[in-house]
């Protein structure tokens, strides 16, 4: 038993976006407590630089594809984290840009709220990464330790005491559900890393075991049936948390997701396969559904939320190259769609101070520029064409379809009619209702460009989808053993085209 | 030239129809009449031109102005044929329309919506002349619907008059049902022709089973039965007479309601190979005659009496159609537009006289007043009563010696009676408006006076049309019509009845006639009380024939009410049903149908339900699961685990 | 020799104790203690399992398991102090605001 | 010099998205008199440029024509293809068409946020050109959706009804329930075309072009399954008879232009005949499906003319009338020979003149009475003969009256559908009675008679802009009616060539010649 | 021998944990943990994990458990009237069902993993300790930092959410 660690300096250069953020999280910290009467604008500003910093790097790895392995494999630096790896520094660059007015809402610990949210970042990056279900464990546990505190951030309010006590009670239990699933796992296959447990027996410890794992990941992206902490934790946490809530950690979640199914669980396809249709029919319908019954914003985008992940379990439970694919660009469009609502919702909370539906009426009369990007965002989560969302929904099914899940597709397509109801309430109350204030709303610049991110996002994917599709199909190369005509489809039968 | 002057003749009055009616407004009465009877008359020149042509080469000519509809296998083209029996209808309709017109110059004087009523009349005849000189069914079809849309609007002339409306759509929508039988005749000859030109299908005609034929003869005949206001169909005619006179002399007399004559003589050639649709149309014929005759003992009003007559005298086209006699029927066709234009614009010259009275029983005693018109009249009344030898005289008479001669002693009889019955009724009308006592008030008795000359001399020209008219086709069987309208025809009906029973039969005929003048004489010049009495002691009989068999009531009830009906319950069924589904299915559940649309509500119209109905049902009952309780919540998280072991155990078990 | 079998019913009990514990107790405290029973829970499997398999994997797990435990505990505490300053209870029933 | 411009100059990307700019334009306006005229010259360019494509057409041809096609992503082997063909064409010159007369009437009718209104009608026009000269499923899929927008808007902000909430709702709801099934049936074919390539090494393994879905054989089963699932999509848009609930709603609740565009541009029923029967002839010629549709077409024929008879509503009795036209069109376009398709074609283009005239006539006397139930009009000749007379035409066209174009389309449909089955032609000619009923019974009440008590003394006829619009209207009903050929000279290339498909169809059929261009 | 004390530990173990769910005074469940916590680590002995044995007394029984105690008394929380809720009989009876099944199953599981690179032995040879300490700073490396940010941002945490409100930092600003 010797000491070895096979690691040259040069293999740190694969950890470099990590070690700058955290180098710059401690900077920010040190800056903090330094400089108490630095307005926190500047410490918002100065981690944005720094989250800047890491995407630069970021791109750089991914535009050099420059990849590799670290520590025994169970550091992962391959396009698909690094497609994540992007997507999670986006989000939380757009959300620190949108928390920075509301954050003149928290009594105290201003600064600290900034070092959270790139912390959160930090952990997710590594989720992003992870290979192994020690890394899994420890990763999710420290991104979701952000969110614990940042949750209840708003120390007087009781519906965030409230929200971050519940979160908190059910993220311990989901861990302690993950601590054991992994005990089980490892067990069973005496093994950590996914690569090395292709070849696996479906024995009851193992099935338990990555089912009480696959929990605390549903747990994390929030699909039924472990939804539950969903709409009270974003109904009372500070807005601009529930906006990186709502995205950030699903990216990170869904990377783990696609590491664990495709590499651990290859074997056992047709048995997940039927479990996401389940969390995915549910998902969708459920969320849906009471969504419908919602008259709080942030409360109807929660369950929005849990109906948007069904959508992109479909994709999941596809089990191709080409679902994956639709997994990642669903969840880019999710991006600008979901983050643009929120930064709204942000906006007209900070303007008129309340989060509920019946406060959006006349918001078309009052603020035209706010309601019609909500319109937007609105339109492209319902996936109305030519919207981003659309070509997320269109590609996931198709993706579905080609694999014969037809029941899976038509639950989606009725889910879609669905959605549409309760997000054309909003827009009812926003272009129809007459305004009980028509006093025009202000817009801070920061959220502005929020807004407009979200806007050119969606506009741009959704008219020229093609750069983002090249690049998530670079991002899934991992997976083109998948890719290829399924078996299971009938052959058409052999006839010479005589045209085109 | 002559292919010039055909494709001319509907040109003018469209011409007219359009200057006037875009423009009409613009210029003076004086303009829109000249234009309107002009255009007319200058197409009853052409056709004088036509006509020369045609009796000079007896061929049939096809001119074809443009390419209307195609594709595929089909050609349709707005194309002419000018044979005899265009011709015929052709002099009819300008000659006839065209007297009318001048006639209108002087009736219409002073009304409202002169320019509009010419406009309409124009637009008549364009549509009158089309449907008789088409060369194809389609053609012939734009003028049947065309006629009838201009029946439509000139019955509703008068507009503001809720019965002249109300007989405008009764009478379009009744053609309509006749138009939806020829529309089939048309599919089944394309279907069995592959072309809808007279000449090609008439060229063919041999290939048809007798089926075909008869289904194609039947359909032809009921768009004939609805625009010759046959039985079934022939409710609206007599309420056509809402409108201005001039209108019911010329459409809804002499030319319009003789299409479907036209139509079965165009066709005979498919309803020869068809038996039994002849005898279907001969029985018809007969019937209506018989029928409608009966109806005009009673009617009091010179217009409704007129119009039953009209469509009793159609019957009898029909019937000599239905034995085959089509030359005849077009010769009484002939003859009728004569007498009956003659007999309508002499009663509109009448309601002109009294200033808009049309009940025969405040007339009486108008003869001294209004002598031409009461001359004129009277020979109206002579020829359709069939009194030789004036025109109705040879022309029924025909009909009826066909019908004897081809022992078809049924329809014999009953064109017999038909024909007491029209010689009785028209002399009551003749006595009662010119005889006797006056019954007018006085107010309008001093206004009585003799009509226009522009109304006179277009009557004097058909009065003496119906003193010679009837020679055209004289001697019967050999006159010049029939060699003319051979070409078209055939010979047909031939018989070889001998010249004594073809005059026992005229002399029958003739007696019939008088008996049924003899008899007007004794009820209403001689003993005028005895009407009356008579009436009252066969009321029950004497209210249905007022009352027109209480036909239109039982039309009515057994097609308006309940199509009425249904679509009341059919709305009812749109708005609480098929709406109630979407909206949430409370309505249907008090029903007692809860049951089967439980599936509608939750499972197709389940996401759909939510919408206007507000409940948001299911949405309420799920968002109770998120109760608030973080114990709760983490159960749903364990009671998932299971549900997910559960699909996990049933796969690996599978 | 103890079966491997003894450690994992051993853990499975008190892995179910502690999850019954979460479902049923109101008290916000005891539900992180039966959190925390949960967590040896799996420290026992890990243990176990690393000792059979021969393999330290298991114990590392384990010692990270302890590690985060230990910052749960810290964070977790906190908040319930704040939630107790803004309600004065500790009761799992007592928080409802947030729901449907 | 036009020819070389014709045929390299992207005039369909101008028609599609010119009036979008123009309503981007109209962003910039605020003063309502120049925001009204630059709407107005914003779509009389766009019917400009309508025309100058058809003028260019070249007639009694199958081919697409003014093809635009740039690959859209790849990837999912979407493409930006536009074209327009004999199916296409005439709906493109009618959508410019009405959308003018549309502009025409809002003039003063559209009392408030006029500019969000004009904008809305503009790109409504956008989103409609757009779903007639998509040539790629998908891009015709985002129009399809896109158009939902607008309307929603259209009919939920200027509708007239109480219920116009309920209606834009119900509206929106009810066509994206059907688009969502569409979109499977696009999809099917996407993968059906997928498993073809593979199997045959093409380069291109997903396609969601018209012409090459075309040239892939599909098995009769698929065929059946994805006829369905477009069925659902087109007839809840069409709609076709059990799915029409909404569209009284939406008529009888919406703004009178965005009725004119709901009831005049028959999006549905263009759907089958371009993308539904050609693409899956075997399907359509199956007896099960005829079956059905026809039945439904009959249906929707006797159920609408028997609902019209009943109305009180002017705007109802026309929605329902419309469904009855729409069941005429259904049945021809099931006849699959050449008169049905040929003549629900054209029928589908009369009803943009006639349907959406009695729209606008209905428009006319709503602006007079402020509403279109019966109780209010009465004897409305005597006043205002022009609108009775332009009522008159109009209505008549509508009901088939030979020399208006109602009829030319509705003879060609019964004759194909009495050649297809004479039992259907019977049952559809029925339709032409109850027709002419519930038309003229309406018209009797409302224009006749004695003038009504609730008619006001003061009601006055038809302002210039509103005979500008009957009379624009009335020209061409008549101009279809009398001498149809150049709009039948148009759409005869394509409709033999759908006929020869059909004819040809198995499973192995492959390529319509509609395949060349024309350049 | 070593039975015996595995008997002791286990079922000691459970007993505690029992009585850590089951006791009405959070004070007194706060004890049964602690003895829990104790008899888990006797377990470890048994499987010859001393640096775990160790961590689990100090770390776990010394500081999370002192820190679980010092809140209970921080918040003075009285014996609460009812411990359970009203709705536990609802889900006890299924939850215990589910879980005997699912114990079943686990004891139907083999756990034949692949065997390590760590056998007894070896183990044995250099102490627990070392070898932990060897794997925890070549292969593990990154976990390890990774847990220490995450135990800095902890403390941030528990800082920002508990400390109490000064007038010092309301005049931050």
């Amino acid at each position: 038993m010797t000491f070895s660690l096979n690691m040259s300096p040069a293999d740190l250069l694969l950890l470099l976006p990590e070690i700058i953020l955290t180098c710059w999280l401690c900077v920010l910290l040190i800056v903090d407590f330094s400089f108490p009467r630095l307005p926190k604008e500047h410490l918002a500003h100065l981690s944005i630089a720094g989250l800047g910093g890491t995407l630069a790097c970021l791109v750089c790895f991914d535009l050099f594809g420059i990849t590799g392995t670290l520590f025994s494999n169970m550091f992962v630096v391959d396009r698909m984290a690094l497609f994540f790896k992007i997507f999670i520094v986006a989000a939380t660059i757009l959300v620190i840009l949108a928390s920075i007015e509301f954050v003149h809402r928290f009594a105290f610990f201003r600064g600290e709220y900034y070092f959270l949210v790139a912390m959160s970042a930090l952990g997710m990056m590594f989720m992003a990464s992870a290979n192994d279900l020690l890394s899994v464990f420890v990763t999710l546990e420290f991104s979701t330790f952000g969110f614990y505190v940042l949750v209840s951030y708003l120390r007087e309010d009781v519906a965030s005491n409230e929200a971050g006590l519940k979160f908190f009670i059910l993220g311990v239990f989901a861990a302690g559900l993950l601590a054991y699933g992994i005990s089980l796992v490892y067990g069973e296959t005496g093994k950590l890393v996914f690569s090395d447990m292709k070849s696996a027996q479906a024995t009851p410890g193992l099935i338990i075991g990555f089912l009480l794992i696959f929990g605390a990941l549903g747990f994390k992206i929030g699909a039924v049936p472990f939804h539950s902490w969903i709409p009270d934790t974003y109904h009372g946490s500070p807005t601009p948390v529930t906006a990186f809530l709502s995205i950030a950690p699903k990216g990170a979640a869904f990377a783990i997701l696609l590491r664990m199914f495709f590499v651990a669980l290859a074997t056992f396809k047709p048995t997940w396969v039927l479990i996401l249709v389940a969390a995915s029919v549910l998902s969708m319908t459920y969320g849906n559904i009471v969504a419908i019954a919602q008259r709080n914003i942030k409360r109807l985008l929660a369950y929005s939320g849990i109906a948007q992940v069904g959508n992109v379990l479909i994709g999941l439970a596809a089990g191709t190259k080409m679902g994956n694919d639709a997994i990642l660009f669903y969840l880019l469009t999710y991006l600008f769609a979901n983050l643009g609502a929120f930064a709204i919702v942000i906006a007209v909370s900070q303007a008129i101070g309340s989060e509920e539906i019946d406060d959006y009426s006349g918001l078309g009369r009052r603020s035209p520029f706010l309601a019609f990007s909500m319109l937007i965002f609105l339109l492209s989560l319902a996936g109305v064409p030519p919207l981003a969302g659309f070509i997320g929904k269109l590609y996931i099914f198709v993706a579905a379809i080609k694999e014969g899940l037809y029941t899976l597709i038509t639950v989606g397509l009725i889910n879609i009619v669905i959605s549409m109801y309760y997000y054309l309430i909003v827009v009812k109350k926003m272009y129809i209702v007459e305004p009980h204030d028509p006093s025009p709303l202000t817009v801070s610049g920061p959220m502005k460009a929020v807004v407009y991110i979200g806007l050119a996002g969606t506009l741009i994917i959704g008219v020229y989808p093609q750069p983002a599709i090249d690049w998530v199909v670079a991002a899934t190369m991992m997976f083109t053993d998948l890719a290829g005509p399924a078996a299971s489809l009938p052959v058409p039968p052999p006839v010479i085209p005589s045209g085109g | 030239m002559t292919d010039l002057l055909i494709k001319l003749i509907p040109v003018f009055p469209l011409l007219a129809a359009i200057a006037n009616g875009l423009a009409g407004s613009r210029w003076s009465h004086e303009t829109a009449h000249r234009l309107a009877w002009g255009s007319v008359g200058l197409s009853f020149l052409s056709t004088l031109g036509v006509f020369i042509d045609v009796l000079r080469t007896g061929a049939a000519r096809e001119v074809v102005a443009y390419q209307w509809i195609f594709g595929g296998d089909l050609t349709i083209n707005l194309a002419y044929l000018v044979d005899p029996l265009t011709c015929i209808m052709l002099l009819v309709v300008t000659g006839v329309g065209f007297l009318i017109h001048v006639y209108s110059v002087g009736y219409m004087h002073g009304e409202t919506g002169f320019t509009r009523f010419f406009t309409y009349m124009n637009l008549f005849m364009v549509s009158m002349l089309l449907l008789v000189m088409g060369n194809n069914y389609v053609v012939l079809f734009i003028g049947w619907e065309g006629v009838g849309l201009c029946s439509y609007l000139l019955i509703g002339y008068y507009y503001d008059k809720v019965s002249a409306a109300k007989a405008a759509s009764k009478a379009f929508v009744v053609n309509r049902i006749g138009d939806a039988g020829f529309l089939l005749a048309i599919f089944l000859v394309f279907i069995n022709f592959h072309t809808l030109d007279y000449t090609q299908v008439f060229s063919q005609v041999g290939q048809l089973s007798p089926d075909m034929a008869t289904a194609i003869a039947l359909c032809l005949l009921v768009g004939a039965v609805g625009k010759s206001a046959q039985i079934p169909l022939y409710t609206w005619l007599p309420d056509a007479m809402e409108g201005p006179t001039p209108v019911s002399a010329l459409i809804h007399a002499a030319t319009m309601v003789t299409a479907g004559v036209y139509m079965i003589v165009r066709n005979h050639a498919i309803f020869d190979l068809s038996p039994a649709a002849m005898d279907v149309v001969g029985l018809i014929g007969g019937a209506t005659a018989l029928f409608a005759a009966t109806i005009g003992l009673v009617q009091t009003d010179i217009k409704r009496v007129l119009a039953y007559s009209t469509v009793s005298q159609l019957g009898y086209m029909f019937l000599g159609c239905g034995i085959g006699a089509y030359t005849a029927a077009v010769f009484h066709l002939m003859t009728h537009a004569f007498f009956k234009a003659l007999l309508f614009l002499s009663a509109g010259s009448v309601i002109h006289a009294l200033g808009g009275e049309q009940d025969i029983r405040h007339m009486g005693g108008l003869s001294s007043k209004i002598p031409w018109t009461y001359r004129l009249f009277l020979i109206g009344t002579i020829a359709i009563a069939g009194i030789p030898p004036l025109a109705g005289f040879w022309s029924k008479d025909e009909i009826m010696a066909h019908a004897f001669t081809h022992h078809r002693y049924l329809l014999y009889g009953m064109a017999a009676a038909g024909a007491f019955l029209t010689a009785f009724y028209m002399f009551r009308l003749t006595y009662l408006t010119f005889y006797g006592q006056s019954r007018m008030d006085h107010h309008t008795e001093a206004h009585v006076h003799e009509s226009p000359t522009v109304m006179i001399a277009p009557l004097t020209v058909l009065g003496a049309l119906s003193l010679v008219g009837g020679f055209l086709g004289f001697p019967p069987e050999q006159g010049w019509l029939h060699h003319f309208l051979a070409p078209v025809v055939g010979a047909g009906g031939e018989h070889d009845a001998s010249t004594g029973l073809v005059l026992t039969l005229m002399m029958i005929a003739t007696g019939i006639a008088f008996l049924g003048w003899g008899l007007a004489h004794y009820f209403y010049s001689i003993s005028p009380a005895t009407p009356d009495r008579w009436a009252a002691a066969a009321q029950p009989v004497y209210r249905l024939l007022l009352n027109k068999y209480y036909v239109d009531e039982l039309y009515d009830l057994l097609f308006v009410e309940p199509t009425k009906k249904l679509g009341l319950l059919l709305d009812w069924f749109d708005r609480t049903v098929i709406d109630g589904l979407v909206r949430g299915v409370g309505q249907l559940a008090e029903l007692g149908a809860a049951g089967s649309t439980w599936v509608e509500k939750y499972v197709i119209y389940g996401g759909l339900n939510v919408i206007g109905y507000g409940n948001h049902l299911i949405a309420r009952q799920w968002r109770q699961l998120q109760s608030g309780m973080v114990h709760h919540y983490a159960a749903i998280i364990v009671a998932g685990l299971f549900l997910l072991a559960l699909v996990v155990q049933f796969i690996v078990q599978r | 020799m103890i079966p491997l079998s003894a450690y994992v019913t051993v853990s499975a009990v008190l892995f179910v104790t502690g999850l019954l514990g979460v479902l049923i107790r109101r008290n916000f405290i005891i539900v992180l203690m039966a959190v925390e029973i949960m967590l040896n829970a799996a420290n026992i499997n890990l243990v176990a399992f690393s000792h059979y398999l021969e393999s330290m994997a298991g114990q590392l797990v384990a010692l990270f398991v302890i590690a985060i435990a230990a910052g749960e505990a810290a964070v977790g505490l906190a908040i319930i102090i704040v939630v107790f300053r803004g309600k004065i209870s500790t009761n799992v029933d007592e928080m409802s605001l947030l729901k449907w | 010099m036009l020819e070389e411009l014709s045929s390299t100059f992207p005039i369909l990307s101008c028609i599609l998205f010119f009036p979008l700019a123009g309503a981007a334009l109209l962003w910039l306006i605020d003063e309502e008199d120049m925001l009204r005229t630059s709407a107005l010259a914003v779509s009389l360019i766009e019917l400009a440029m309508t025309i100058f494509v058809m003028v260019r057409f070249v007639p009694d041809s199958a081919a697409m024509q003014f093809v635009e096609k740039v690959q859209w992503i790849p990837a999912l082997g979407i493409s930006y293809h536009l074209a327009v063909d004999g199916i296409s064409v005439l709906f493109v010159g009618l959508t410019a068409f009405l959308t003018v007369l549309v502009v025409i009437y809002s003039w003063d009718t559209i009392r408030h946020q006029l500019k969000l209104y004009m904008m809305s009608l503009l790109a409504l026009e956008t989103a409609t050109m757009g779903i007639f000269i998509s040539l790629d499923l998908i891009l015709f899929f985002v129009f399809w959706e896109l158009m939902l927008i607008p309307s929603y808007f259209l009919i939920k902000l200027w509708g007239g009804g109480a219920e116009r909430h309920y209606a834009a709702l119900k509206y929106v709801l009810y066509t994206l329930l059907g688009s969502v099934f569409m979109l499977v049936g696009i999809a099917l074919l996407d993968i059906n075309y997928h498993n073809w390539a593979t199997v045959h090494h093409m380069d291109r393994v997903y396609s969601f072009d018209f012409l090459e879905l075309l040239t892939v054989p599909i098995p009769l089963s698929q065929q059946v399954l994805i006829f369905w699932l477009m069925f659902l999509g087109f007839a809840f848009k069409a709609p076709v008879f059990p799915f029409h609930t909404w569209l009284p709603d939406a008529l009888l609740e919406g703004p009178v232009g965005m009725a004119v565009m709901l009831a005049g541009v028959k999006l549905g029923t263009f759907g089958f005949i371009r993308f539904s029967i050609p693409l899956l002839p075997d399907a359509a010629m199956s007896k099960t499906v005829v079956l059905v549709v026809m039945i439904l077409g009959l249906a929707a024929i006797v159920y609408g003319a028997i609902m019209a008879l009943v109305q009180l509503d002017l705007r109802r009795l026309l929605a329902y009338s419309s469904i009855s036209h729409l069941g005429f069109v259904v049945v021809g376009l099931f006849a699959l020979n050449y008169q049905g398709l040929q003549g629900s074609l054209l029928t589908m283009i009369n009803l943009g003149f006639s349907t959406a005239g009695l729209f606008f006539i209905a428009g006319f006397l709503y602006t007079r009475q402020h509403t279109t139930q019966l109780s209010a009009f009465g004897g409305m000749a005597k006043h205002t003969p022009l609108l009775a007379s332009f009522f008159l035409l109009i209505g008549l066209a509508s009901i088939g009256l030979p020399g208006t174009n109602g009829f030319v389309g509705e003879f060609l449909i019964l004759l194909g559908t009495f050649k297809a089955n004479w039992i259907y032609g019977a049952i559809a000619v029925t339709g032409i009675i109850t027709g002419a009923a519930y038309f003229l019974w309406y018209y009797e009440r409302a224009i006749l008679g004695p003038v009504g008590q609730a008619v006001k003394d003061s009601i006055a006829d038809l302002h210039p802009r509103e005979m500008v619009i009957a009379t624009s209207l009335s020209v061409m009903i008549l101009w279809i009616g009398l001498y149809p050929a150049p709009f039948l000279r148009m759409m005869n290339g394509s409709v033999q060539a759908l006929v020869d498909r059909l004819n040809h169809a198995t499973v192995a059929a492959a390529g319509i010649p509609s395949q060349e261009k024309v350049d | 021998m070593i039975s015996l004390f595995f008997a002791y530990f286990a079922l000691m173990s459970i007993a505690a944990g029992v009585l850590t769910v089951a006791l009405k005074n959070p004070v007194h469940c706060g004890l049964a943990l602690l003895a829990l916590l104790l008899h888990v680590s006797g377990l470890f002995i048994l499987l010859n994990a001393e640096f775990l044995w160790a961590v689990q007394v100090v770390v776990y029984a010394g500081a999370i458990l002192v820190l679980y105690l010092f809140v209970l008394m921080l918040l003075n929380l009285k014996t609460e009237e009812r411990y359970f809720h009203t709705s536990s009989t609802y889900f006890l009876v299924p939850a215990i069902l589910g879980s005997l099944y699912v114990l079943a199953q686990l004891f139907r599981s083999p756990f034949g993993g692949a065997k390590g690179d760590a056998p007894a032995q070896a183990v044995l040879q250099d102490g627990n300790t070392f070898a932990i300490g060897i794997k925890m700073f070549s292969d593990y490396l990154l976990q390890f930092e990774i847990v220490g940010v995450f135990l800095l941002g902890a403390i941030i945490g528990a800082i920002v959410l508990a400390k109490a409100p000064k007038p010092v930092d309301a005049s931050r600003e």
